[in-house]
Parts: structure tokens; C-alpha cells; sequence
């Protein structure tokens, strides 16, 4: 089985999401240290939006840690 | 505290979860024992927002055991007590209905049937029948009531109150999942302004006096020592139920005593039975019939044998795999009426399905 | 036989179409029909696919559920492959024409196929939150068993208290409805 | 005189009863017989017997009895109770139909702080049943289940009952260990606990060791020294939860 | 550690739950879960003496519950798992059962019947037909052995193993008190010397490989989403179970296909039946016959009707109020052969009163 | 890369899972996928799931997996390791299945020492049915039976479950309580009381504080907020039990 | 049809009739006959009247209950009233002659009734231990259904282990056979 | 209901016992400090001895007290 990833580089990090498996509970936003996650315009797999990261992104790896679904990867850059 | 929820007559658009909780307060219920499953839990939702407002208690209980055996408590205290629950929750509580059959306590348990064996579905279906008629190891001294909408589940809730106060019976009201989550319109109405007197409780546990003083101590079991007196007792406990059956039986009926072919189904597929008869007798078939066994236990026995012995063929309708078939074979046993089914265990059954049988068998 | 319209509506858990179909039972039963609405639930609480059926006549209803329906709508993917099931000669079916990949699994024995942009004009023209009552209009246009007014009137009921404290939300709504109206109707 | 000193509560019609000879049941229901004389509560008490030799005193006192399910007695009471708050309600039970198969009752009972009274009577055994292993059957314990002794390893250690309430139970409730060979100190423990149900305190409960001399195959000297002995190494008597004395 | 209790051929006396415990070890069953229950509880006692010298192993659960979900654990880690009850722990038998059947899981469980309703007696009955064949909120997938002697306890514990292993239906031994406590001879054997393969058990659960790597995850569910999905899991049950009843089904009789009045009776009254009709017999009386079905789920139903469309009259007797009555009115709907009854609840019946009612009705 | 971060063991083919949006079970579930990784496990485990949302999780893993009766769960899983001790069981429930219905079952495979593992979600409520009152809602929360909020004195107050398994547990049991809010941690626990199994030690039992946003009708931060705050008020997170460094 | 000799004897539960009963039928089925015993069991462990039932034939036997026995024997006062019912006009019926206030009780359509000193006779002449197989011989002589050999057999069987230690034991069961059998004879 | 009583006076008090009660379980004996309880001639109610004492009874009532039967019933002359 396959998901399409949405990957997205940051200064940190690469953050990968998998919309198919993202439910927009917003558990990572509400989690992040940094304010890095938002809503996207890219609908989750239960037709709500998923959601996205940006630069302020520490890579800090809390929200793939958070996420029921795994939808999140983070993987920081050395 | 108000006193009453309904005065007068009011039309009311809802779900029959919320329906039976209306009723069991119109009811004068006091109090309601009880463990969620699906697809009876909005009646606790609703009693428990109801109870407060109207001095009515409520308890929450571990499991289905406990709830049954609560509610036994509750009308052993002099209380209308009663409890509701579906599949395997109906399967639990049939250790705690079989004391209340050997006692001859009065429960009140409303059953919301699901799909079974085992979990099955949450939704809906009429395979509940021969347990809630029959079940544990017992000998099916119960009275059983199949609604088949909001009105019946209204009327039916009250008059199983009665009935069960009155001939001491555990009471049934066999509903399902499509009558528990629908919604649909009905009256609901003061059983004190039609007429209708409720039978008061009384304690069997409790009353005025001190036992061995004023009055004899009530001592009530369910054991026995020696064979000899089981039998008596068991005896006298069918002399007792068939006694009444006269009093309790219930059917309803649409040209069912002049018809060659009668459609027989009860509960919510009975209105899909009524629906295709009606259809049926618009479109000029004259020699179609309706019969619908209102109390599933005790039978119609008596009627069921008449249309038997008059009709050419009947047609069963149910969404189990033959629990109603099996009982209408046995009560009209020594006729030969042609039988023809319509069994689907846990799915519904349209008006369409009856008219395309009717059209294939006839 | 006084003729019983039969609805089905059908969508993600998030998508809200229980409420849209409460709303129609509802408004029915206050103008004197006969009503039945029936959810369907799993034992998933959210997750499956969520349908809900509706039953408007002028006389007592049969069976709660039905085998075809007059007008079966589904909003997403899943959706269109549940209520498959549903379409028959006479019916009428609408799906969102957002959703994806679904081409093969479009019903083929319908009356008639309405994709319509709901989605799209909802997040445009309106909000993302009205889409089901967008949906609600276009139901109401194809079937006609309830009147676009009884159907505000009931709207009124179930969300007035939110419409008190902000009357913008009424106008959004009720310009949803008839938003959905018109997407049919241009079909 | 021609009518022996037994408690007021008592029925005389059903003596002697039906326990058999040197059965710890008869002590335990002479201490709760002596208890409610002592409050005179005989005309508002309710007694739930369960299923377990128990049921055998369906009849015993001249108070209003039900005679339950094996196991759930505590559900029956607490319907009871709930119901009607006035009755002054006590389930009496075995440590089979409490520990066993009722488990999850007086769990929840107790978790709910019912205000309801349980007499729990442990004699490390099924009595009725012929003298199978109970949760409370002691280590090495021969039993019909147990034919070579309870082995620890596979089937662990006997349940502490009180210790298990005491756990469970929130301030208000009263929870006790007595035995049948201290009657006076028993009698107390039943009084406090019923009291504490009276003054509408919360759950409480009483285990009361007890002898089986009948499935224990002893004679009277065996059967104290069991009681008296070995019992109480594993069960320790006392008051375990007192409200208003902190644990 | 010994093998095999009995080899060769070995008559013995003793009670029958004696003859269980042995017939189990020679049915080469793993493991017994158990709670105890006049008048089971020998078996166990026996089992548990017996198991350390054969390699078998036991667990006393809290409840009946956990004895019913241990089994299916027991199965389902692939091994001949088995339990016994009788009356209300029967009753509390029919949620674990109720799985069994969904999952087609097999288990045995050998039910030593005892009166009812409720707790009753601790003693005799045959008021556990109903419930064991049709108990929980199913559809009665279930295969029930109704055995009348010793001889029969220890010949169909250890088919029952094999049936239920061979077919994955819940399978019962119906037995009864006096069945469990009485002594009387019988011979024990040696299956493997009779030539009777025992079917072997595999595991459902922990199958050698890695799930989803060397090989598809087990993956076992008794819970649908849709009521569609239920009815094919139902309906396939139904299909599968009726392809095995001509195989499953058994019975005995005694000029029952030639009489004009035949006696049936299952269980321990079929042998006051049998003693009636061979008396009758022998008395020169001819037109008398003796059936007794042996599998009352699936029943000989075919066998029942050709009875019926011949014979004048039947005569059923039980212990119980009817309960293998209604069954076989179902069974021989259609004909209207004349029925008359003994129907005791609880207490036994003996071979004068059968022929008593004989002279009676003949 | 199109295959996401998941545990080895998760069965992809299931994936999205079944639970709702911010389902604390995905959570728990993922830490016990991680352990299930790291201990190499995935052909010897045996997976019980009770009735309640845990059943979504029937098909979960790639581990063999038995979907049982609403709290059967741990005589299901009991019979299996009875059976085969080789296999590696886990129970899986919530608090309803675990602390009500299924309580009995629970005490007494403690009191047992059955050498199995139990998981169980603590949610506050009842999820699957739509969010009425469990043995573990706090005072004053509302639920679908409590509607005006849990009345301790009516209903008691929340079951405090791993301090009561550790009360009945013996030597040779590991209890402990996690939360989701705190991954590591919780894989820890679950790690330990799968180790425990291993090493035949005995009972071990792991309460998990999770969320359910659906029927709390929390959003993100909220749920978070009830969960890190509000529960573990009630609920104290950390070790009640470690074979061998006593209590 | 062959002849099956129906037995039942009744006591309070410390007087063995049990044992005896047991002792009775596997004596029998050691000579190759067909033999049922079958207990009486209540919920009371110890307490209710104690009843055995015994049938014993050349053929394979049907129910394991009679309604009236060849012999029935009754050992207090309360077995006297329960064993009534199973007392018909070919029944031989035996109680202890010390049994007091029974007069009423007695069955009034026997064959025969005999009342024997069993009590009394154990107790001075043998020992009260012994009076259940006393009651013994008086049963075996009344019927005849196994020989006296036969039943001694099977007390060495039972017993044996017990006689071993203590081999007067063996005497003085043996002679409480024979006794029990002569006080049938004498009557 | 009536039970016969058998009254025995000894020098420390009047002992009675109810054979009618008496189940002949021992539990007295065993329990009396003075060893004054032995079997007797009377039998109790299930055919087997009951029990009487002697003039070594001190009239404690720890016999009375642990009787599960209510058999016995002593009262202290003074
Ligand atoms: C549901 C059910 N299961 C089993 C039984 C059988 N049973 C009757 S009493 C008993 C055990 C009694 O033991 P306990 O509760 O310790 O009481 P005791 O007799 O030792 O006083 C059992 C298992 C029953 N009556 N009902
Ligand atoms: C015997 C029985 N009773 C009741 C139910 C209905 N039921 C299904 S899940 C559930 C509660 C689930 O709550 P919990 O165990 O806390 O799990 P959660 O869904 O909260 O994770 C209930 C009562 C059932 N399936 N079977
Ligand atoms: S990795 Fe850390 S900083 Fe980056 S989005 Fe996730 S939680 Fe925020
Ligand atoms: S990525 Fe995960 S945690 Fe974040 S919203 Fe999506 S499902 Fe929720
Ligand atoms: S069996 Fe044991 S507990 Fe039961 S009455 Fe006899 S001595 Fe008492
Ligand atoms: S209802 Fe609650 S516990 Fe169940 S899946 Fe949804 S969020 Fe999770
Ligand atoms: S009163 Fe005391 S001394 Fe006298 S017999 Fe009783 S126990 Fe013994
Ligand atoms: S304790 Fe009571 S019953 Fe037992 S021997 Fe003494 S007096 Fe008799
Ligand atoms: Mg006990
Ligand atoms: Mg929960």
C-alpha cells in the first residue's frame, strides 16, 4: 500500500506529510514548540484539510511523535 | 419538581430511544438500572436528562448482570424499575429474567435488537426472538410485545408496565435498531386522560411491620431441595401463564381471516407486510391478508391456527433466520398451509422484497 | 398508494449530512408529512462512511430503509461506493464533482447523474462549513418535498441560538440553501 | 424452658437450620442475629442471600430475605437500596460468590460507595459445590480442584478480600476482617458496619473467617486450629478502612 | 508421564462425570477451563486428579464467562480445549457460545443438565434443549449430542471432540444430573483400537512464520459495520451448517418406521422409552415403536416426517414442559399425526408411566 | 518516499486506521507497535482486542489478532497463553471493558498471576457507545449519563485501576500508568510489562491516559489540556509495581 | 422381561446409607449384573434426609429413577416421611423400630412392613459404627439381589485398607452383615 | 416452635442443652476451657450424640457462645 508524500524542506529539516493518512485532529499543531504547523489546502483522507509546516520548523520531531496516524515524518538535517 | 412531562395529547417528531423514555415517565416508572450498548443507550440518555426533573432515579451498573439484577432489586423495594439493552447485552441478562421468571417478579426490559450471533452489527435485526421469548434455562413464563413504530413503542412501554405489574410476568418490549435510531412522528399523550390506570407497585421486600411480629417475613427463593418440588412449583408457574394468556395475547390483522394468501411478519417488517398487502389489495388482489403476532410470547396461537386452516399459502417475513417461522410452525401444527419465507437475519425488509414473494409464490 | 419520496444522503463523518437529513425529516413532519429518518451507524463513532436515510409521504411509511432511492447524493469517494447500491432506474444521482477517481465506480443504471461543484462554490462563493446545507438546496430542488421556506424555518429551529448571536450566519445559511437550489437547477 | 437463647431475629420455625454440624455459617448469622437486636432494625432490614451455602438461610431470621443468583447478591441489594434508601439492606455471601464469579459487583459496588452492607463468609472453599478451590483457598490448600494443593505458581495466591475493598473504597466506607472464633470482636465489626450504612456513610463490608468442616474433612479441634491457625497467617483480622479515621 | 489410561477394552462402574474425565483424556483433549456446578463438578474433580499424569492441564476461572472465553482461547491457540456446566451457568454459556458460533470456533461443552428456571435444583432435568440449541442472540449453528447412558458419555465426548474439530461448530453433550452422578457399567476403550481417527487441532492464533511476512496475520473479528456484511457472514453460516447435517445427524429407534403409535424421547427418559415400547413389545402389543433422536440440533428431521406422515399417533415425553415437543413440531409441520405428552419439568419419568399413557391414548 | 514512518508491525493494508481524528488509541497503539519492533516479537504475539473502540483495532497489526466480547478480553487471552505459554499475549481494552463488565475477569487473572499482558485505554468514558459515564469519569464531568455532570456522591469516585490491580497482584507483577501525552515513557512501561510476560514473571498491566476528543468534543488543545492536566490530577502517571524492587 | 429389584434406602446424612448403597450395586455389577445406584443430592451438603436409589437386573436398565420400590428402607424420622411416596403394594418396607412419633407416618399400603432393632442391635452388640452395613444385610436378605459373599467382597474392596490396620474390623463388618440379615429372617 | 430442653445444674451455674438442636458437631468440646463436655446418651437432632457437661463447668459461656446452633444456653448461679 502506498501514500503520496508531501515533503517539505525546511532550513532544519525535511518534514513529510502523508495526506492520505492525515485526519486534521490538529494534535500536532497543538503540540508544536513552535507554531511551525498550519492548515493546508490539501485535504486529509477524511475530506478535512491536512495540515503543513514551515521554516520555523526545528525539526524537533515532537509531531510525528504526537500523531495517531503517522502521517508526519521529520527528519532533521545534520 | 413538574410532575408529568406530557399533558394533553402531543404530536412529537423523535427518536424511539427517546420515545420510551417519555413513556416510562408517563409510565410512572421511579427508576431505571442500566449498561450502554448500542442501539439502546439514548434511552438512558434521555431518562438520566428526564429523572431530575421529574424525582425519577437512575444507576448506572457494571455490566448487563448487574443491571438485570438492579432492576430486580428495584421491584423487590416496590418500585417500577426497569432496565433496557440488545444483542449480547440481551444475552447476559437472561440469567437475571430467569430468576425474575422462577420468582415471578415483574421487570420491564426493553430490548433494542441488533444483529447477532455474538457482536454482530449495532444496527438492527430480529434475531432476539427466541431468546427474549425463551431463554435461559427456563420455560419461557414471559410476555413479549414487538413494536413495530413510535406509537407502539409509546403504547406499549405503558402497557408493558401494567402487564407486568398486573400478572407478575418478566415483560418484554421487543424493538430494534431501526425503531431505537429513527425518527418518526407519534402522539404521545397522559395514560390518565385516555383512560388508562396504572397499576400501582407494591413491596415484596420492606413493607410496614415487623416480620415474625406483625406480619409473616417474606421470604422469597428460587432453589429447591428435591425434584418433587420443583415440579410443583414449575407446574403451578404454567398453570399460572397459560391462565392469562387469554388476557395478554395481541395480533393485528388486515383481511388475514378471508385471504388465501396471508403475509405474516411482526414487528418493523410487519409495516412492510402491511405496506405490500395494502398495495397488493389497491392493485385488485383480493385474496391477500396481513397478520401480525403483536405479543410474540404468548402467541395467537388460536388465530394463527384459524388462518392456517383456511388460507392456500402464507408468506413469513423476518429479518432473522427463523425464529418467528419456527414459532408459527409450531402453533399451527396439524394444518398444511403451504409456507413461504422471507428470512434475512440482521438486514431490513422492504415493502418491495413482500410484493415480488407475493407475486412469485402466488 | 399516496408516493413516498426516498432520500439517501451519504458522506464522510466530518461532512455533516445526519444534520442536513434531521433538518429535511423535520421540516416535512412540521408540514403535515409523514416523516422517517434513519441513520445509518456502524461502531465506528467517526470514520465510516456516514449515510442517512429519508423517507417524506403523504400517508404512514413502510420499511424505514428502502432498496432504491429517488434522489441518492454522495459526497466523497467511499461515499459514491456505498450507496451504489441504492440507484435504480428511477433514481437520481448527484455527486460531488470534486470528488476523484470514482469514474469507474459511478452508478450506471441511474435516471440521471448530477456531478455538481458543492464543494468548490461552497469554499468560493460561501464557507466550507455550509457545504452540507448547500447540499441540503440542491435535495430539496430535486425532489421537492419540502418547501425551500419550511426548510429555513427548520434550519431556524435547530440553529437559531447560533443565528442570535451572530445574524450573519443566518444569511450564509439560508443563501446556501438556495446557492444549492440553483446548482440542480442549472443542470 | 423450652425455648433456647437464640437472637430475637431469628426464625425458630427453620431451626435447626440447614448448615451441617460445626459450620461457621451458624456463628456468623448468630452475630448479625445479635446486631440487629441490638438496633432493632428487624422491621427494615433486608437480607440478600446469595447462591453458596449462603442460600441456606433464605429462611433463617424473621427478616424480609431474598435469595439471589450465585454472585449476585450484591446487585440485588443495591437495587434494594437504591430504590428504597430507607431499608437498612446486607448481602451475605460466600468467597466464591463474592471473590469469584461476583467479582465485579462488589468491585463496583464499592467503587460506586453503594450504601449497602456485605457480609463476605470465607472458608477457603466452594462449601455447597462439594469443596472446590476459592480465590481465597490457601497455598498448599487440597481441594477437589486442587487435589495435590494449591500451587501457588499456577493459580496464585489467595485473594485478600478486605485488603482488595480497603484499595477501592473512598473515605465513608467501613471495611473489616473477623472471624467466627472471636465472636464478640466479630459482632462489633457487623454493628459498625451497619451503622455505617445507617448513618448513610458509604459501602461496607465485612470478611468473616469461617470453618467448613465438611469439605475440610476435620474434626472440631481441627477445625478451630484452622481457623484460629493457618487462616490467619494469610488473613489478618482487624479494621481495615474506619470512616473518619483516615486508612 | 503414562499415555493413555485405558487400552484394550475395559468395563468399569462408575458415575458418568467419571466416564467424562476419562473420555476426555482418551479424546486426547489438552486442557479443561472450568467453574464449578452441581452436577458437573466431578468432572473436573476427575480431570484434575487425572491431568498431571497424562500431561493434560486445568484452570478453575472465576466465572462461567471466563470458563466459555477461556476455551475459545484455549482453541484458539490450537488445542483441544473443552468446559462443563449445567443450568445458570449454562445460561451464562451462551455469550462465549454465542462468539463461538459467530467465529465457528469449535468448543465442547458438555452441559449435565439440572432444573429450572433459575437456580431450582441441583438435580435432573432436560429443560436446557432450548437454550443449548438455540441459546444467545443467534441463529443456533451448534451441533448437540443428547446421550441417555454411561455407554453414551464416553462414545460421544469422544466424537463430540472430532465433530467439533472436523465441522467448527459449537458442539454440546447434553447430559443431565442423573447421568453425572449415577453409577453404572460401561466399557471404555481405546479409540485409536476401534479404528476412530481423532481429528487433530491447528492453531488459529500463533501459527508457526511471521504474520504478514511468511504469511497472512490471522486477523478474527465478530464485529461488522453493516448490516449487509452481517447478513453474508450470517447466511454463509447457514449455508455451511445445513451442508453438514446429513452427516451430522443421528438417531435410534425400535419399530418406529412400522408403528402406529411411536414414543419419543431424547436423553435419559429414551430409556424408559425404549424399556416402555420393548414391554410393549414383548406383551405382544405391535403397532408400537420407539424413536429417539440423538442429535437434537440438527435434528432427523426427515426421519421425524416419515414417522409422522405413517404413524397415528406420537407420544413425547420429557423432562421439561415441551421444549423437544416444539422442536418436533416444527419439524413435522405439515402432518397431523396425533401428539400426546408426558411432559415432567425436572423430575424423571420411568418406563410405567410411558406405558401407562400408552394404554391411555392407544 | 511513499511508505510513511509507521512500526514494522502495523498492517499498512489497514491504514488510515479506524479510530476517530485525535484518537488517543493511535497513540498507544503505536507506542506498543515500537516495543512489539523492538523486542522482535511480531511472530509470537498474540493480540486480544476488546469490544469498545479497541476493536477497531482488529486488523491493526501484523500479529495475529482475536476480536472478542465487550470485557473478554483477558479470559480470551488468559486461555490462549494457558494453552500455548510459548505465545506472547496482550490484551487490549478500555476502561469500561476493563473496570466494569469485564472486572471480575481482570481481578482475578491479577489475583492469578496470569502470565499475560494487559493494556487498557482510560478515556474517561465509554467511546464506542457514544460517551456515557465509566468506572474512570472524573467528578463532575459530563458524559451521556451523567449530563449534569458525575455526582460522586450518587456514582462514587473514578476507579483508580492499576492502584487496585497492584493492591490484588502479587510478587511477579509489573503495574504501571502511562499517557499518551508522553510517548517514551509509555513505550517504556508497555516495553516492561511485555518483558515481564517474557521473563514468566507474572501479571503485568499497563493503563494507558488517552483521549477522546469525540465524545469529550475537544479540539486539539483542549484534549491535550484534559489529558495532561485534568486527568493526571486523578490519575498518578508512573510504576505502581516492579517485580523484585518490591512495592 | 427381566425382573429389575428396585432399592431405596433413606437417612439422615451421617448414617451411610450412601456407602452402602454403593456397596450394594457394585457387588451386584461385579457379578455381572446391570446395576444403577443413584444418589439423592440436594443443595445441603449435609442436613436433608439422605436417599439412594438402587436398581439392579440381568438386563440393561431404563430409568434410573422407580416410582415404587421392592424395598424401602427408612432410617429416621424424616426418612420415614420423604421415602413414603415410593412405597407401593409390592413393596417390602423397613425402619428402625427405636424411631419415634412416626406411627402417622407410616405407609399404610405396603406388602409387608417390617421394623427392626438395627439401631439398638449395632449399638450393643457391634458398635453404632457398623449400622449402616447392619442395614445392609437386612437389604441383601430381603432381596437377594447379590449374595452375602459377593457384598463381603465388595467391602474388602472399599474397606480394605482399613482392615488392614485393624483386622477386627473385617469381623465385625462381616458379623453386621450376617446380623442385619438374620433380623430379617426372624421377623 | 418448641425444643425440649435438658437442664443441668452444676454447682457454678445451670448448663442446658437443646439435643433438639444439637447437631453433635463438637465445636463446644473443643472450645471448652474446663474440659466439662463430653458426648451423651440423648442423641441431637441428626441421630448423632449431643452433648452434656459436668460439674467442672465454670458456666464461662464460651460454649454457648461458639455454638452455631443455639444449643446450649448457660446462666452463672452467683
Ligand atoms: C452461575 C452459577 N454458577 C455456578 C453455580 C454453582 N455454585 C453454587 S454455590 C457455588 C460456590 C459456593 O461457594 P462460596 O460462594 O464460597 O460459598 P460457600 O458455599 O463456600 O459458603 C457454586 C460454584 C451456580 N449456582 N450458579
Ligand atoms: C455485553 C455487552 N454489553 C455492552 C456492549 C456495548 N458496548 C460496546 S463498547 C462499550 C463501551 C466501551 O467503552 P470502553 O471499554 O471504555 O472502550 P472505549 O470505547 O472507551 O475505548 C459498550 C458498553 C457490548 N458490546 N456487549
Ligand atoms: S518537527 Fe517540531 S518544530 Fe517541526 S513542525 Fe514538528 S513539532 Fe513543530
Ligand atoms: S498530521 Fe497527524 S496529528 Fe497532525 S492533524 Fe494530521 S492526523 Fe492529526
Ligand atoms: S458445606 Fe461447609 S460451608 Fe457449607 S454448610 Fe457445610 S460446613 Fe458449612
Ligand atoms: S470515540 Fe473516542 S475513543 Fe473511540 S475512536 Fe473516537 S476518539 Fe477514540
Ligand atoms: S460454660 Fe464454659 S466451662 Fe461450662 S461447659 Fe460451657 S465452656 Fe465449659
Ligand atoms: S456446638 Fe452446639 S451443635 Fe455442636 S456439639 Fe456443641 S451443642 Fe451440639
Ligand atoms: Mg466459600
Ligand atoms: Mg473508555
Amino acid at each position: 500500500m502506498e501514500f503520496k508524500a508531501r515533503v517539505l524542506e525546511h532550513t532544519k529539516g525535511t518534514w513529510t506529510i502523508y495526506p492520505g493518512l492525515c485526519k486534521g485532529c490538529g494534535l500536532c499543531m497543538a503540540k508544536c514548540p513552535k507554531g511551525a504547523i498550519s492548515w493546508s489546502e490539501v485535504l486529509g483522507v477524511y475530506g478535512t484539510p491536512a495540515v503543513e509546516s514551515d521554516d520555523k520548523c526545528i525539526a524537533c520531531g515532537i509531531c510525528q511523535m504526537v500523531c495517531p496516524d503517522c502521517a508526519i515524518y521529520v527528519e532533521k538535517k545534520k | 419538581m413538574a410532575n408529568k412531562p406530557i399533558t394533553g395529547e402531543q404530536r412529537v417528531f423523535m427518536t424511539g430511544n427517546e420515545v420510551i423514555a417519555y413513556a416510562a415517565v408517563m409510565a410512572e416508572a421511579d427508576i431505571m438500572y442500566g449498561y450502554p450498548i448500542t442501539p439502546q443507550n439514548e434511552i438512558m440518555h434521555y431518562w438520566t436528562r428526564l429523572a431530575p426533573k421529574y424525582g425519577k432515579k437512575f444507576l448506572q451498573t457494571e455490566d448487563e448482570l448487574s443491571a438485570g439484577f438492579t432492576t430486580i432489586g428495584g421491584v423487590l423495594a416496590g418500585r417500577k424499575a426497569f432496565t433496557a439493552t440488545a444483542g449480547p447485552g440481551n444475552t447476559l441478562m437472561q440469567e437475571p429474567m430467569s430468576m425474575a421468571e422462577m420468582m415471578r417478579i415483574p421487570t420491564l426490559l426493553i430490548v433494542q435488537q441488533r444483529g447477532g450471533p455474538s457482536t454482530a452489527t449495532v444496527i438492527y435485526s430480529q434475531q432476539e426472538v427466541t431468546m427474549t421469548t425463551y431463554g435461559g434455562n427456563g420455560e419461557g413464563f414471559r410476555i413479549v410485545y414487538s413494536t413495530s413504530s413510535h406509537q407502539d413503542l409509546y403504547d406499549y412501554v405503558i402497557k408493558g408496565f401494567n402487564t407486568a405489574w398486573k400478572y407478575r410476568f418478566p415483560t418484554f418490549i421487543l424493538g430494534d435498531g431501526y425503531q431505537a435510531k429513527m425518527r418518526e412522528a407519534c402522539v404521545m399523550y397522559d395514560p390518565a386522560e385516555r383512560g388508562i390506570e396504572l397499576v400501582k407497585p407494591t413491596p415484596y421486600m420492606g413493607a410496614p411491620g415487623t416480620p415474625g411480629v406483625d406480619r409473616k417475613p417474606s421470604h422469597m427463593r428460587n432453589t429447591y431441595n428435591t425434584e418433587e418440588e420443583l415440579y410443583e412449583v414449575v407446574m403451578n408457574l404454567a398453570k399460572a401463564y397459560e391462565a392469562i394468556i387469554p388476557e395478554v395475547v395481541e395480533f393485528e390483522e388486515l383481511n388475514a381471516f378471508e385471504a388465501d394468501t396471508v403475509i405474516i411478519a411482526h414487528g418493523v417488517v410487519s409495516r412492510a407486510a402491511k405496506g405490500a398487502v395494502k398495495e397488493l389489495l389497491a392493485e385488485g388482489e383480493k385474496k391477500v391478508g396481513y397478520f401480525r403476532p403483536i405479543t410474540l410470547r404468548p402467541l395467537a396461537v388460536n388465530e394463527l391456527r384459524e388462518i392456517a386452516q383456511r388460507a392456500k399459502k402464507l408468506i413469513i417475513a423476518e429479518s432473522s433466520y427463523g425464529q418467528l417461522l419456527k414459532q408459527i410452525k409450531e402453533a399451527i401444527y396439524g394444518t398444511d398451509v403451504e409456507i413461504h419465507t422471507i428470512l434475512k437475519p440482521g438486514v431490513g425488509i422492504t415493502q418491495e422484497e413482500i410484493v415480488a414473494k407475493y407475486h412469485e409464490v402466488k | 398508494m399516496a408516493k413516498v419520496v426516498k432520500i439517501a444522503l451519504a458522506g464522510e463523518g466530518g461532512q455533516g449530512v445526519q444534520s442536513v437529513a434531521e433538518i429535511i425529516a423535520e421540516a416535512a413532519n412540521e408540514e403535515g408529512k409523514e416523516a422517517i429518518y434513519i441513520p445509518n451507524f456502524g461502531v465506528e463513532q467517526r470514520g465510516g462512511v456516514s449515510i442517512a436515510f429519508i423517507q417524506i409521504s403523504d400517508e404512514p411509511i413502510g420499511s424505514p430503509k428502502f432498496e432504491k432511492g429517488d434522489i441518492v447524493v454522495a459526497l466523497s469517494d467511499r461515499a459514491v461506493r456505498r450507496t451504489r447500491q441504492y440507484v435504480g432506474e428511477n433514481t437520481v444521482f448527484v455527486y460531488d464533482s470534486s470528488i476523484e477517481g470514482i469514474e469507474k465506480d459511478l452508478p450506471t443504471n441511474a435516471k440521471k447523474i448530477l456531478a455538481i461543484p458543492a464543494l468548490e462554490v461552497s469554499k468560493k462563493e460561501l464557507h466550507p462549513r455550509v457545504f452540507n446545507v448547500l447540499i441540503m438546496g440542491a435535495v430539496l430542488e430535486a425532489t421537492g418535498v419540502v418547501t425551500i421556506e419550511q426548510a429555513k424555518k427548520a434550519i431556524e429551529k435547530k440553529l437559531g441560538y447560533k443565528f442570535e448571536k451572530d445574524p450573519s450566519l443566518r444569511e450564509l445559511n439560508y443563501k446556501a440553501i438556495d446557492r444549492g437550489a440553483s446548482l440542480v437547477r442549472e443542470q | 424452658m423450652n425455648y433456647p437463647q437464640i437472637p430475637k431475629s431469628w426464625n425458630i420455625e427453620s431451626k435447626p437450620h440447614k448448615f451441617c454440624p460445626g459450620c461457621g455459617h451458624g456463628i456468623a448469622l448468630k452475630a448479625l442475629g445479635m446486631v440487629i437486636d441490638e438496633l432493632g432494625i428487624q422491621d427494615k432490614t433486608v437480607f440478600g442471600v446469595d447462591i453458596g451455602c449462603s442460600l441456606l438461610a433464605w429462611d433463617f431470621f424473621n427478616v424480609d430475605t431474598i435469595q439471589t443468583h450465585h454472585g449476585r447478591t450484591t446487585p440485588v441489594i443495591t437495587g434494594i437500596k437504591r430504590a428504597n434508601p430507607e431499608l437498612i439492606t446486607i448481602a451475605y455471601m460466600g468467597d466464591g460468590g463474592g471473590y469469584a464469579i461476583g467479582s465485579q459487583h462488589l468491585v463496583n459496588a464499592a467503587a460506586r460507595n453503594e450504601k449497602i452492607t456485605v457480609i463476605l463468609v470465607n472458608n477457603t472453599n466452594y462449601g455447597m459445590t462439594g469443596g472446590q478451590m476459592a480465590p481465597t483457598t490457601l497455598p498448599g490448600q487440597k481441594t477437589e480442584t486442587t487435589p495435590y494443593g494449591r500451587d501457588v505458581d499456577e493459580t496464585g495466591y489467595p485473594t485478600l478480600g478486605p485488603e482488595m475493598v480497603a484499595a477501592i473504597a473512598r473515605e465513608g466506607a467501613y471495611v473489616a476482617r473477623g472471624t467466627v472464633a472471636n465472636l464478640r470482636q466479630l459482632k462489633g465489626f457487623i454493628k459498625k458496619a451497619i451503622e455505617n450504612q445507617m448513618a448513610g456513610n458509604g459501602f461496607s463490608f465485612v470478611e468473616v473467617l469461617s470453618g467448613c468442616p465438611t469439605n475440610w474433612r476435620t474434626n472440631a479441634k481441627e477445625t478451630w486450629d484452622f481457623i484460629e491457625n493457618t487462616m490467619t497467617q494469610y488473613f489478618k483480622v482487624g479494621e481495615l478502612k474506619v470512616p473518619g479515621k483516615g486508612e
